[in-house]
């Protein structure tokens, strides 16, 4: 299984995508095409609609118009619970954890789809439920050991510093077993030293875990810094497609995006 | 572990016995019903024992909706019960026994009246109890006071089956002050079709009110019966205020008679709004009607049925309406009163007579009373219902007018 | 776990190309809309002036809930709270007027201070003054119902203030139910001046009492064009408040962010408490309207009333001033034809169905904004 | 001495979020307070503006104890506050933000001048006028944020954040008209992620870790120092 | 009477309370057989005191009795609204529907029963089955062609459960004048209806009450569960009023004139003893707690922390909210067949709409998401407004009952005001609490672990 023979076929085709909010254009347009092992960024400014199109390659919004393929199939109309269980896991600009829940317990949530037991089970208790309820749990508790948060494993989510916010967060869209990982901003609000770190944790899950990851990010270094591939969008379109060097020089990008700033970020 | 094993199968055992046993032994609910009728295996239970009240005192109960939807009939009932009891204490009390109240709320709804009656049954040890109000308080409670062999005398409650179990089986220590539904609608029926030569009729019922409908239907047969036709029959409910959808097909209905069994309050606002309406057609009703807040110039024109005609004569009644205003600040009685007050004066004649308290002695006592009350002079019929004659009242000019007594 | 609050997930994901079979749901919906629509139409062929009596009687409920339901739109905008003690504000309302009429005859004293005031003049007056007493009373008593019960929990979740909505309603049913209150009776209610009653027949004519109508007409009272005229005049009013004044527009801000209208200076507790005030000084009013419609009153009347005005705000669009009006109208309307040519008990059935179609269809209610896109 | 901060504890339920800060801003000058997320910069500036409560320490505002004031009175004092995030009323139009801003303030000329001042750094805004704040773009909605700050027309502003969510292009923007607003006379408590944009514009800066202040000074001198470098910089 | 009333009644609310801690205790213990001589103990504990007399009455009497089986009906109830609202966060005023519905539901059931009619039971029984198996199958084909909207659904279900309702009613045509004979008429009843037979159909007509209730709540949740939460609030409300509207009903609009419509069900044979109450009490606590304490459990919660994180987590989001919501219906129908036992007496006016906020009150005065909350509410508020109240009233005099509803509210007010996060907020006693997991001794730290990646590359295939 490790290695994947079919490397031609693209993870993620997106043909066509728009997106209206009432008469506002979201999105217009957007195609993009990510192979398999592929680390993907996503940069725009504000409002360019990049949210939103993670929105909907995840079921939350429902497109105007165009296509999304994953693995080959079309995504299009199913819930966002069958695209997570299909092999899309994501995190959200802010984060969204279950505050009242134990990180073990948000991690556990995202194993739900794979406990393999039924609710009948667990009201009987009976040993199906006991095994699995406890593989479960131990698979958790491992993986979390993977990204360092295993002695917090039973603080609630709302009373963790940003930082292991941030990584439990990441934690549990792994969970949930993707191919595909849609990281929203991640960087946003982390401290030089921590967006260091950062970098080093995605390029560890990466390997780790075979993983594709498409990136939205603000800041530049981190984009610059790990993307193989970036493309920009303005007011609901690409503007620029290449790699972190052609769009660093990209006359378009300047004007519209990076500015004198650009200077300054790098 | 061991220990526990058996324990727990033994125990087990023991859990399954007493849960094919009847609930009888612990809860005093039996549910045999055909036994109740013998009245002298009573002995062993503790609520006949004789001699409970030694200490010179009478306790007696009073249940009524005092909180929750209709505090009103509550405070009435109270009242007139209250009253009475006054009176029978100044005279000396009942078998020279002082009468001690306990007041309870009951709300008009089974599951509190249910607790206030096991109170009084159980935890106060009370043996006679006024009440409820509301028959669908009155059933669950009958029930119980029955079993515990507790004399319940419901001043108000209108649904034949306070007194009769649902197998036609009389419950022997539960009676009523008040008409029976059948009763009051068949006089009605019979006045609208004799005297008012009424051939059509439009009936307007409460659905949520058991009184209300009770009346209603036992309109309707006897209006069917006498040769009369229903063209039309809507239901509301009490917390209706907007009554035009359905005036409306009064009007394009337009019939002899509109029957409306209600209480006074909804009285004046049908009536109010036909009038606006420009619907001439008489409203009839039930006793419900009988209150000083009735809007007599809404309801000019209407007949009601009663148990009393306060401009009667008789002195039962002018004492009775001249003690009520002394008592509470001159305030005119309305039916609810006058009926607590006659309940309570039949259950305290009915220990008088039976001479002890003892409850199956007074059982038999009320069984074969005839007593001079309000609304008439009261005997008993085999289903604990009293036999009396009503009284047809027309609203007239602000004033209610007698127009006829119809014997049962 | 206490956000209890409107759904926070886009309405989008109601909709969308999920267009498999939805042919069946669609074709439930029509039937229900053309049985609905045939029935209407064929008994307004039938009999004209029954449908017309119908529709008279079912605004005139519309304004009643109307007026109530422009005071939970506007304090659920500004606080996200059910304030379920509203109804028996309303409540509180035709009592004051009660007393004020039979305790104090209030309605009569510009003929007392004035004598030689023509009658019209003093109706006016004195009606105007009970109806303001009234109204001053209930916000009186919304501001301190806010004070006591509502804003100690401001920061608690959102939950315990609801109960305590409900507590105060209790409360105030009950309390007003004591006999050294208000009393637990229902009370006949004195009108501060005479109904009269219209009917249309060849124009509008006035019925003399005593004497038949002529025939099958439909008639309306004076209550029911002062019902128009006075909603109406609310109506337009709130408008005003609401999008020309500084305090409505701090209102609206208050709504939809409060840290940061604390930022502007804006005193976010004088702004709720003037939201209490002026839904109450509405209801009150109501409360006057309704009892002299009705005539007659007792501590339990704003349950029911409340309740449907809730639900007529919600169809309407919650926090939407226009909405509450339009969603009081429909479910007048909706109520009295359903229990003049469907089946009375049905009335509630039919009330709440076309609730939970409306948001079906609509997720914030007819004249409620959009949701936009989420950052 | 504009405003005064002596030893503020603020806490956040258990979490001790202030311990023991002071710092203060004097007339005329662009203070920065720079951090990592959770250093506790935003609870400081929402402390100043009485959102939040401190358990010690004082808020001096011209030698006024301003700890006790609730947050509404604080505005009129002339301390306004742009807050993070921006927080626009967005069903509201541009003029009504505005006058949202201007809500402590009666005189009606007054307001209208402001207006116009703030018309001259924000041209945009004059022509959506009549827009619904909602629907402005990241950056005109920062721009109308830090307008609604000036209508006031506070002696302090607080701004937290401006350049979250915006493009370079739009920063860099931003900061010009900061400095344009601090050259008209109004002193600024900068709080900011983006270390050396605002150690850039900034006269004096403190450094925020978990609570407490451990550096200070001038801003070109911090910008130079080698651990804020490292930390907070990049380089 | 007077101040000892008083002072008993205080102190059975904290005999009462110690009592269902105590019985939550010791179903936490950990050997199996620890926990059923807890339970037989508990269960024998209540029956000697309400058999044993002591001078001349049980130390519980039959108020205490009633008070008691009231409470255990109210538990479910409240216990199902918690999972709807303080575990799945849906804020639903319907519960009491269900309450009714499963009320109205057993007592058909065992009023026909002991009244020869055996077409009661036939037909609840084979509808429940019939309609459980149509709503699993059509489940199955409408996840299969997925994208169907949800008004399609709701009709769909709707046809199938009229369908399915009609066939029963032929089953129950069928079976049941072979049945019929032996249940004897009412006045000489026959085998069947009497003695253990009666009680198996007692079992059975609580299970179908509760279950009946459940399919009615799949079907209205199903549409009404996508609106936002307070929105579902009142559409629950509505439902609860036209519930309410269809019992008063009953004999008209509905064909069920042994109901009486709002005249009240009278003759229901009062089957509840300790024993049936204890049972369903216990069983409702422990499989709530296990639904609560697995990994269905987990995403219930979830839903209620944040919906959108739910779904991207691959939690099917209307479902989970549609399993709470049956669940919790489940409970309250359960709770309404005991009840309608225990009082033998139904009227619509007990499932009035104002008093459906009580098991609301209930749940928040417990604590939101705290079982054990919600428990020791029921019985501390059922003892004190019908046990302490009621006494404390009584002496005051005969005008003070009109005060009760005054303190009550004054109470909730104070109670909110001074614990708007309810009394127990989210603690859990002995039994209920959720087992924490002891951080493993693990020497290396962001090392990969073996096991979970290869787990996760399985998935991935």
């Amino acid at each position: 299984m490790e290695t994947t023979p079919i490397q031609t076929e693209p993870v993620l085709t997106i043909t066509g995508l728009t997106k209206f909010f009432g008469g506002l254009r979201a999105v217009h347009n957007f195609d993009l095409t990510i192979q398999p092992g592929q680390l993907l960024g996503l940069i725009g400014p504000n409002g360019a609609g990049k949210t939103t199109i993670f929105n909907m390659i995840t079921g939350l919004y429902v497109p105007s118009g165009g296509e999304i393929c994953f693995l080959g199939e079309t995504i299009l109309g199913q819930e966002p619970f069958e695209i997570t269980r299909a092999g899309i896991g994501r995190t959200f600009q802010n984060i969204r954890l279950f505050p009242n829940l134990s990180v073990l317990d948000n991690v556990r949530i995202a194993y739900h789809p794979r406990a393999g037991y039924s609710m009948f089970d667990a009201i009987f208790r009976n040993s199906k439920y006991e095994a699995k309820e406890r593989e479960l749990t131990e698979q958790a508790q491992d993986f979390l050991a993977i990204f360092n948060l295993e002695n917090i494993q039973n603080e609630l989510a709302k009373n963790l510093p940003y930082g292991e916010q941030r990584r439990v967060e990441i934690a549990r869209a792994l969970a949930c077993n993707p191919q595909l990982l849609l990281l929203d901003e991640p960087a946003a609000g982390m401290n030089p030293r921590e967006i260091v770190q950062l970098m080093e944790l995605i390029h560890f899950v990466r390997d780790r875990f075979k993983l594709t990851i498409l990136l939205i990010e603000h800041q530049m270094r981190v984009v610059m810094g790990i993307c193989e591939h970036i493309t920009v969008m303005d007011f609901g379109e690409v503007i620029a497609r290449g790699t972190p060097k052609e769009i660093q020089d990209n006359p378009k990008v300047i004007e519209a995006y990076l500015g004198k700033g650009a200077a300054h970020a790098a | 572990m061991r220990a526990y094993k058996v324990f727990s199968v033994l125990a087990l055992i023991a859990m399954l016995v007493a849960a094919c046993t009847p609930a009888a032994a612990p809860t005093a609910a039996p549910t045999t019903p055909p036994q109740q009728t013998a009245p002298t295996t009573a002995p062993a239970a503790p609520a006949t024992a004789p001699a409970a009240s030694s200490g010179g005192t009478l306790k007696v109960a009073i249940l009524a909706p005092l909180s929750g939807g209709q505090p009103t009939f509550g405070v009435s009932t109270r009242d007139g019960a209250l009253l009475a009891i006054k009176q029978w204490n100044a005279k000396g009390g009942v078998l020279g026994m002082q009468i001690v109240t306990d007041v309870e709320d009951s709300q008009c709804l089974p599951d509190p009246a249910v607790n206030a009656a096991n109170k009084v049954i159980n935890q106060d040890k009370i043996h006679y109890i006024i009440g409820e109000v509301c028959s669908a308080a009155s059933i669950p409670v009958s029930d119980i006071a029955n079993a515990a062999k507790v004399i319940q005398m419901s001043p108000t409650s209108t649904n034949p089956l306070v007194t009769v179990d649902q197998n036609g089986q009389t419950k022997q220590y539960i009676f009523r002050a008040c008409f029976i539904d059948p009763f009051q609608g068949k006089v009605g029926a019979k006045f609208a079709v004799d005297t008012l030569k009424a051939k059509t009729a439009f009936i307007m019922y409460n659905q949520s009110s058991d009184y209300v409908r009770g009346l209603a239907e036992a309109f309707e047969a006897s209006f069917t019966q006498l040769g009369g036709k229903i063209v039309g029959k809507e239901t509301y409910t009490n917390t209706d205020t907007d009554f035009s959808a359905i005036l409306s097909k009064v009007s394009t209905a337009s019939p002899d008679l509109v029957y409306l069994p209600d209480y006074y309050n909804i009285v004046n606002l049908v009536t109010k709004q036909a009038k606006q309406m420009g619907i001439a057609a008489p409203f009839m009703g039930g006793d419900g009607w009988d209150s000083a807040d009735l809007d007599v110039a809404a309801a000019d024109g209407g007949y009601y049925t009663n148990h009393y005609d306060p401009g009667d004569t008789r002195p039962e009644v002018q004492n009775f309406l001249k003690d009520y205003g002394a008592e509470y600040s001159g305030k005119v009685p309305d039916a609810l009163a006058a009926l607590a007050y006659d309940a309570t004066n039949l259950l305290l004649t009915g220990i008088q007579n039976a001479g002890a308290d003892d409850t199956t002695k007074v059982a038999t006592a009320l069984q074969n009373i005839k007593f001079d009350a309000v609304s008439g002079t009261i005997t008993y019929d085999a289903q604990h219902d009293p036999i009396k004659s009503a009284v047809v009242i027309h609203v007239t000019g602000g004033k209610k007018e007698w127009v006829a007594t119809i014997a049962p | 776990m206490q956000k209890a609050s409107v759904s926070t997930t886009a309405p989008t994901l109601a909709h969308g190309p999920k267009t498999r079979l939805a042919w069946v749901g669609q074709g439930f919906l029509l039937i229900l809309a053309v049985l609905a629509l045939y029935i209407v139409v064929r008994n307004l062929i039938q009999d004209p002036v029954q449908f017309g009596q119908i529709i008279i009687g079912g605004l005139q409920l519309g304004f009643v809930y109307a007026l109530i339901a422009l005071g939970y739109t506007m304090v659920y905008g500004i606080v996200k709270l059910i304030n379920f003690a509203h109804g028996d504000v309303f409540m509180v309302g035709a009592f004051v007027s009660f007393f004020s009429v039979t305790k104090f005859n209030l309605e009569s004293w510009p003929a007392v201070v004035f004598p030689g005031l023509p009658a019209a003049v003093v109706v006016v007056i004195g009606t105007l003054t009970v109806i303001l007493l009234s109204m001053i009373v209930c916000t009186v008593l919304a501001i301190t119902i806010e004070r006591v019960a509502y804003k100690p929990l401001r920061d608690a979740p959102r939950i315990a203030a609801l109960i305590t909505a409900i507590g105060v309603s209790f409360f105030l049913e009950y309390f007003g139910a004591l006999k050294f209150v208000f009393t637990p009776e229902f009370i006949p209610y004195p009108s501060p001046f005479t109904v009269v009653t219209f009917y249309i027949n060849n124009g509008i004519q006035m019925m003399v009492p005593g004497k038949p109508l002529p025939g099958h007409v439909v008639t309306f009272t004076s209550i029911f064009v002062i019902f128009i005229v006075a909603t109406l005049l609310v109506q337009f009013l709130l408008q005003y408040l609401v999008h020309r004044t500084k305090i409505g527009i701090a209102m609206r801000a208050t709504s939809f962010d409060k840290p940061a209208a604390r930022l502007m200076g804006i005193n976010v507790d004088q702004v709720i408490s003037f939201t209490f005030a002026v839904g109450a000084a509405f209801a009150g009013l109501g409360g006057v309207l309704y009892a002299i419609a009705y005539s007659s009153i007792w501590t339990q009347l704003g349950i029911l009333p409340g309740l449907k005005a809730f639900v007529a705000a919600v169809v309407g669009g919650i926090g939407s001033i226009p909405g509450a009006f339009v969603g009081a109208l429909i479910m007048g309307l909706a109520e009295n034809l359903t229990m003049g040519y469907i089946s009375t008990p049905m009335r509630d059935a039919v009330a709440f169905t076309i609730l939970i179609l409306v948001l079906l269809i609509r997720p914030t209610g007819l004249f409620g904004e959009p949701e936009k896109e989420k950052a | 001495m504009l405003l005064e901060v002596q030893d503020l504890d603020v806490y956040y339920g258990a979490i001790h979020a202030l311990q023991g800060i002071s710092f203060n801003v004097e007339e005329g000058e662009i203070v920065s307070l720079i951090g990592a997320n959770g250093a506790g910069k935003s609870t400081t500036l929402r402390t100043i503006s009485g959102l939040l409560r401190p358990r010690h320490g004082s808020i001096k505002f011209r030698d006024q104890e301003i700890t006790v004031i609730p947050a509404e009175k604080i505005v009129s004092l002339g301390i306004s506050q742009v807050p993070e995030g921006r927080k626009i009323f967005a069903p509201l139009t541009v003029k009504e933000n505005l006058d949202m801003g201007a809500y402590t303030r009666k005189d009606p000329v007054e307001i209208q001048q402001s207006m116009e001042r703030v018309f001259t750094s924000f041209p945009r805004l004059k022509e959506r006028l009549n827009q619904l704040g909602g629907t402005l773009s990241g950056g005109e909605q920062q721009m109308l944020a830090t307008a609604r700050g000036l209508m006031s027309h506070p002696s302090l502003l607080l701004l937290d954040e401006p350049s979250m969510g915006l493009s370079p292009i739009l920063v860099e923007e931003i900061f010009r008209i900061i400095q344009e607003i601090n050259a008209q006379g109004t002193s600024i408590l900068l709080v900011e992620q983006n270390a050396l944009m605002a150690l850039s514009i900034a006269h004096r800066a403190y450094v925020l870790e978990t609570g407490r202040i451990v550096l200070s000074g001038k801003a070109s001198d911090l910008s130079q120092n080698s651990q804020v470098k490292s930390a907070y910089l990049g380089i | 009477m007077g101040l000892i009333d008083i002072f008993t009644s205080l102190v059975k609310i904290i005999a009462v309370l110690a009592y269902v801690y105590g019985l939550l205790w010791v179903l936490g213990k950990s050997s199996r057989w620890v926990k059923i001589a807890g339970i037989l103990v508990a269960f024998g504990i209540i029956q000697l005191v309400i058999t044993v007399n002591i001078g001349g009455s049980p130390i519980f009497n039959g108020f205490d009795l009633g008070l008691l089986f009231q409470a255990c009906s109210m538990t479910m109830v409240a216990l199902g609204l918690n999972l709807i609202y303080g575990f799945n966060g849906q804020f639903s005023l319907g519960q009491y529907g269900f309450y009714g519905i499963g009320a109205y539901t057993a007592a058909d059931i065992t009023y026909r029963w002991i009244n020869g009619d055996a077409r009661g039971l036939i037909v609840v029984l084979s509808g429940v089955i019939i309609v459980g198996l149509m709503i699993f199958g059509l489940r199955q084909i409408i996840h299969r062609y997925r994208g169907i909207p949800v008004l399609t659904q709701f009709t769909l279900y709707l046809v199938g459960t009229i369908l399915a309702g009609i066939v029963a009613v032929y089953i129950g045509r069928g079976i049941a004048p072979a049945i019929n004979p032996l249940l004897g008429t009412n006045l000489v009843p026959g085998a069947l209806a009497q003695g253990i037979p009666l009680q198996v159909v007692f079992f059975l007509a609580i299970i179908c009450a509760g279950v009946f209730a459940a399919e009615t709540s799949f079907l209205f949740g199903l549409p009404v569960l996508t609106l936002g939460s307070d929105y579902f609030g009142i559409a629950t409300l509505g439902f609860t009023i036209v519930v309410n509207t269809l019992m008063l009903n009953s004999d008209t609009i509905l064909p069920f004139p042994e109901m009486k419509g709002g005249r009240g069900m009278i003759g229901i044979p009062k089957l509840t003893t300790w024993f049936w109450a204890f049972v369903f009490l216990v069983l409702v606590i422990v499989v709530m707690r296990n639904i609560i304490r697995s990994s269905s459990g987990r995403t219930i919660m979830s839903v209620r922390e944040d919906e959108v994180a739910a779904r991207a987590m691959g939690v099917d989001v209307a479902d989970t909210k549609l399993i709470s919501f049956m669940v919790g219906s489940l409970f309250a129908g359960i709770g309404g067949a005991i009840y309608a036992h225990y009082i033998g007496f139904l009227s619509p006016n007990t499932f009035n709409f104002l008093l459906s906020f009580n098991p609301l009150i209930i749940v928040v005065f417990g604590g939101l998401g705290s079982m054990s909350g919600t428990i020791a509410a029921t019985f501390g508020w059922t003892f004190f407004l019908e046990g302490l109240l009621r006494n404390l009233l009584g002496t005051m005099g005969t005008d003070a009952p009109t005060w009760r509803y005054v303190l009550y509210p004054v109470t909730l007010l104070v109670v909110m005001l001074i614990r708007p996060q309810g009394l127990l907020g989210t603690t859990e006693w002995g039994f209920l609490k959720d087992i924490l997991i002891k951080p493993r001794v693990k020497p290396q730290v962001a090392a990969p672990g073996p096991i979970a990646p290869a787990e996760s590359q399985q998935g991935l295939d």
